[in-house]
């Protein structure tokens, strides 16, 4: 694993600003958001030319090398932006799983193509009921004469609808195995979800007898699951993180520009005190984020603590913050033109995403031993 | 009871049960909406039922209170709308209350009759707390004003043929004192109405745009300079009307979520036997009971002739309620909340309450206005140092 | 029971304000926590000769014969003037329950003693774990040739160390049975508690064989109970929104007052808005405590729903205000010689006298049928 | 590591190894308390080790803070306090940037070596956000200034021989600029020390009645009418020290809900598998553990030269943590909580807490001025207008 200075990491989060600042404009979320995939092809080759989308990929499948405290870094600037695409589900979440699985051939195959950009990848790992726990699995795997094929229901597939590649967990043998499967497959019906954040992109998968290939030998795999949701909450936590601090500087420059009853609103205390609550809010998920992701890189054995910490920290600050700005801009947050609600839309999938932050916070005192 | 009331009371109902059919269609407390007129209500206004609190020159028989509810009732028995409008009819109040002799002869009994569309011209981009701080420009030549600015948050503005208008006539006057009240004709060339994107991704309002509009002099009503004493007025009128449960045109909309409450919800999650969300859905319903207990009790208050904080403490609890009800329903529904659409009701329900809620929180006065206002005129807080009072208009920062 | 015009209750809570203006000021109250007994014990002849002792005891044992309605207004002045006295235990609770039984002897015998405030009674109907439910209920009742004794240990019992007749809920043949015991009775053994209300007197009653008289013939009696806690949930609602109305008008007199910064305090947003949310919940509880007095008074059938919503109301509603109280005062209120921490105390006190609020939140939802 | 750091450390170990035995007093890190005078602390200053950043001719070896903290974390491995006074003593410090040579030469070695006991005494009854509307009156006469006025919630001033006193020496400039600032001796007849009883039925404040109390001219610390700039710089270092955790005398203390967390609390309850409960014991478990990486976070960022707002944050931050674990303790207890005294000490813990929280959100500046300060120090949210900045103190409303 390739070694990185707070230098590095500072460029890195430098370069990254710089292109979204040309690239990922408001406007352009706007555009993107719009369209049926959900991502910029051309910013995507960007951020995979720039080794954002390998980030964390290692750097004999052709990425980056990067570890945890990187990529959180890096998704602070990503959910400032608001950037659509499949970042976290290809680059993070199917990267992950690949590299915490021991399948040498899996890698091999699809790594490479998934750090330049070309080959997108994402993960079905929940069914209708969402909640991201093994129980919650309803997809059933058979096995005839060494082929495998599955059969049931995914769900909550971020970015499913333009997956080349995906990564399934299901019933095999008594326990959970992950298998790969081409969307193109024969029994493969992927279905596009409505979403509440435009920015986000989710489908529903069935599969009835589709051919599999098995991945690790069908070796129990919801470890490896575990092992690369902890990178995607750390990833989460930082976009969250970002995004909060995008919304209150947003906010705290309109409130000293907005001048009503002769003087700007931030010198009420009603929109300065709710600004500085929002700045502990923003400050402490900062710091949630950046621990999970540090100790996550150290191997800390109360790393699953700081994960579970940061995810209800930050999921709970962005909301508090996205909601909030909409109040202290008043009006004119109100209208669809005006970016605020994109913000609260990001940061309502956010906190649902992976699990929600109640159920983060009951994990958080069950790791700390009550 | 007095005789006079038992007669008045036998008149209504005999009047009534020779006149109202119930097929006929209703009115909205804020007075009928444009194209509301109906033969109906063209009997009543005529029959004197419609403002019977009126002297009897506006249609009126200048009835007591008490008297006119005894109507109000008796019209309300029958499911029969149009009277009472001497209460809830806000443009017509304003218009009696403030218009030239020949303007009221002419506006007031089409308003009353619902033969005219009506709007508010009153928000600004740069005057929504601070109403007083508006900045479309009305100038007088000849015997008609000249109108240029823009106004937002208009509903009803497409259909409307006149608007309530503020604008400012003096810019060396202090701000309060700058400014006059008309009736603008909508329907004119000077008068461009663009739907205003929602982020519910409805379009209930409008940005009206006014270049060059035309008020006749007669429309002004109120003193020249003395808009703010109408605005006033016509906003106590608003707040009366919203203040009985109505909605008026300024404030919010629970939406879907009146629908099914949260326990129905919980059940249908599957969820309402979690401990921690019982507290919640328990609190929230909470709210919403305590909110209508306390305009009960502000009524009784009010009808005891005792003044009563209570009216103007509903929309403030309407606005908690709704922000905690949209928070609630998304921890209900987990994952779910992150859909929306026609198959997904329970989250189209929750997403859009928990940006619907802020129509509340913000419209017609955000909470923090609204925490000022109930600081100051009901536990009487003195006011903070005003920069802007006493300062010719043009002088203020950000003029 | 007699009937009380909307004058006629605004008279008594007047005659009331202006006796506890004479004889129950800040000074009286503190005066009077300092005593072992806890009540001045003129200031209770002169409450029983103006009837309030007695408010809700039927006419024909020398009470008020009023209602939950009277009582419920009556309340909101005592709570508002911190009355130290067994006015609740004496006149609402034990009385209650005397009204409530159907023993003619024990009322004809109790009540006029009760309602002329010579003698304090009051109910032992919980134990250590508090609760006041049934399966809190630890001590046991033993028939012997036609007499009673009691073993076990009741607390948490209101001004149990100054009654003259303690009214003992008991286990008896397989149901909660209500007894009457002379606390002077061998083996009764009162130990006072405590408590963090100085205006507050509880007490922990031991019983080992003590000789008890049964009640309405060992009748179970846990519904007489709860008939007698729905009058004394009322009362205490009152008293809640009594006292967090005072505590709101102090405040926002001193708001106006004091001056910092060149201005009184009150015209800060900060204060300003804090005092707006406050009359909020004091209004809110104002009107839940009246209307759950209207319904027990109109035998509604909604009336357990409405004595819940008051319950947790009014508890979190005293205690909110009273807390932010002392914020909005600053410094002078974290004195011991202003009052501000007095009604603090009283309210944590209030909060779970007869059940916390998040028990009443939850009997409430269970009431209205979820 | 340069070589030089090297030898220091080697330097340093070596002294400590010689001299440093490790049954002695420790330190507050606000500078030692009165009485806390050792051999030992004679033995630092005198050795140079005290106060390492400052010049060599205050006991000092104008080290770089770099080195300075060598120094420091050597003492610390040993155990051993007295050096880092140059960070932490808020008295030296103070002396030493604002008292005269020659009064300094008296109280900076006095200070070092903890021979002074010291005291605060700045807020008052009609001053308390407001601090720079002292109304204590110093007036000179000869070589001395004659002080009389009120001050409240000073710790240790019954043992004290000094108090850092910010009086009023001009009425007619504005309140900022009127004040000064002396070492006032308070082992004299015109300083009268009262205890103050607190909420929590404790005394560790006082008031201090100042009548004719007599300051000698050298101890004015900073110009005539610049004691505002002089408070501003002590405050400054005292919150630098609150800021590393350590609690300065107008910081509030946990008391005795330190000594056992939520969860343990939770478990003797019988509580802990309340999900309700549960949810808030991680909240509040949450908060402490935040407020921890933040400080953590910012010192680093320090460290590193960039300026960090977490610092201001932290004060904030402990109010709702203390206030939240109060609310969360009395939860876990239920009808306990009703209880005091030794015999209930859980009961004890939660009711103390419940009213000492407020010695955080209140004392060393309300909740409310902290946000004020962060929203405009931090954020750059514009001031409010200010009545009384430039205006002659005796013309301000109150005064």
């Amino acid at each position: 694993m390739a070694t990185f200075t707070q230098e590095d990491r500072a460029s890195l989060a430098d370069g990254l600003r710089r292109l979204l600042g040309d690239f990922g404009t408001e406007a352009d979320v706007r555009r993107t958001m719009e369209t049926p995939d959900g991502y910029d092809s051309d910013l995507w080759r960007r951020l995979a030319e720039m080794g954002i989308v390998g980030l964390t990929i290692d750097e004999i499948f052709g990425g980056g090398g990067a570890g945890p405290v990187e990529l959180e870094r890096v998704m602070e600037e990503t959910g400032a932006a608001l950037l659509c695409g499949p970042l976290l589900s290809s680059g993070v979440l199917a990267a992950g799983l690949l590299q915490a699985l021991h399948d040498e051939d899996a890698a091999t195959r699809l790594l490479p193509s998934i750090a330049d950009g070309k080959r997108v990848a994402t993960a079905a790992l929940t069914g209708d009921a969402g909640g991201w726990t093994p129980e919650t699995v309803t997809v059933d795997a058979a096995e005839t004469a060494g082929a495998w094929s599955l059969s049931g229901v995914a769900s909550f597939v971020t970015h499913g609808q333009i997956a080349d590649t995906l990564l399934v967990a299901a019933r095999a043998r008594g326990t959970i195995a992950l298998f790969e499967v081409d969307p193109t497959a024969d029994g493969v019906s992927v279905t596009p979800l409505p979403t509440f954040d435009r920015t986000l992109r989710l489908a529903r998968i069935t599969f009835s007898r589709t051919g599999a290939r098995v991945l690790a030998g069908g070796a129990p795999a919801w470890d490896v699951v575990e092992r690369a949701l902890d990178m995607t909450r750390v990833a989460l936590a930082g976009e969250q993180a970002g995004g909060a601090r995008r919304v209150l500087d947003m906010t705290v420059d309109y409130a000293k520009a907005r001048v009503q009853f002769g003087r700007p609103i931030g010198s009420f205390q009603a929109i300065k005190h709710m600004a500085a609550d929002l700045l502990l809010e923003t400050e402490s998920a900062t710091s949630a984020a950046r621990h999970a992701a540090q100790a996550l890189a150290d191997g800390a054995s109360d790393a699953g603590v700081a994960i579970s910490l940061a995810a209800f920290t930050c999921a709970d600050a962005f909301s508090a913050v996205a909601a909030a700005s909409i109040q202290m801009h008043g009006g004119i947050a109100f209208t669809w033109a005006h970016p605020a609600h994109l913000y609260l839309r990001r940061a309502r999938a956010d906190a649902q995403l992976f699990g929600a932050p109640a159920f983060y916070r009951e994990r958080y005192l069950r790791q700390l031993g009550a | 009871m007095s005789q006079a009331d038992d007669d008045l009371r036998e008149e209504v109902r005999t009047w009534l049960a020779a006149n109202w059919e119930s097929d006929q269609k209703g009115r909205s407390p804020a007075g009928p909406p444009a194209g509301a007129a109906t033969p109906w209500l063209t009997k009543v206004v005529e029959a004197r039922w419609a403002v019977p609190r009126w002297p009897r020159e506006w249609y009126g028989r200048a009835l007591t209170d008490a008297q006119a509810r005894i109507v109000e009732l008796e019209f309300a028995a029958a499911g029969a709308p149009g009277s009472g409008q001497d209460r809830a009819n806000l443009w017509a109040n304003t218009a009696l209350a403030h218009g030239t002799q020949s303007f009221k002869a002419r506006i007031v009994p089409a308003l009353l009759k619902g033969e005219v569309g009506m709007c508010l011209l009153y928000s600004e981009p740069g005057a929504g707390s601070d109403l007083a701080g508006v900045r479309t420009r009305a100038e007088r030549h000849g015997d008609q004003f000249v109108i240029n600015g823009q106004k937002v948050w208009t509903s009803m503005a497409a259909d409307a043929d006149y608007g309530m208008l503020i604008a400012r006539t003096d810019w060396d006057a202090p701000k309060h004192k700058g400014l006059s009240f008309f009736f603008l004709p909508m329907k004119q060339p000077g008068v461009e109405v663009r739907p205003l994107r929602q982020i519910t991704d409805e379009a209930h309002f409008n940005e009206v745009f006014l270049t060059d509009a035309i008020a006749p002099a007669e429309n002004l009503l109120g003193p020249l300079g003395g808009g703010w004493g109408v605005l006033l007025t016509a906003l106590a009128y608003e707040r009366s009307v919203m203040g009985e449960g109505a909605r008026g045109p300024r404030s919010g909309s629970p939406g879907p979520s009146g629908e099914t409450n949260l326990i129905a919800l919980a059940r249908e999650a599957g969820r309402l036997n979690d401990p921690a969300m019982r507290q919640d859905i328990a609190q929230v319903t909470a709210y919403k009971m305590l909110n209508r207990l306390n305009t009960a009790r502000g009524k009784a208050d009010l009808a005891q002739g005792a003044s009563s904080p209570i009216m103007s403490l509903g929309k403030l609890a309407m606005s908690r309620i709704l922000h905690e009800e949209a928070r609630v329903r998304t921890e209900l529904l987990g994952a779910q909340s992150l859909l929306e659409g026609p198959n997904h009701p329970r989250a189209e329900d929750a997403n859009f309450l928990s940006l619907n809620a802020y129509f509340t929180s913000i419209g017609g006065g955000t909470d923090q206005i609204q925490r000022t206002i109930i600081g100051e005129r009901m536990l009487g807080l003195p006011k903070e140092p005003e920069v802007d009072r006493d300062i010719p208009f043009r002088q203020v920062r950000g003029v």
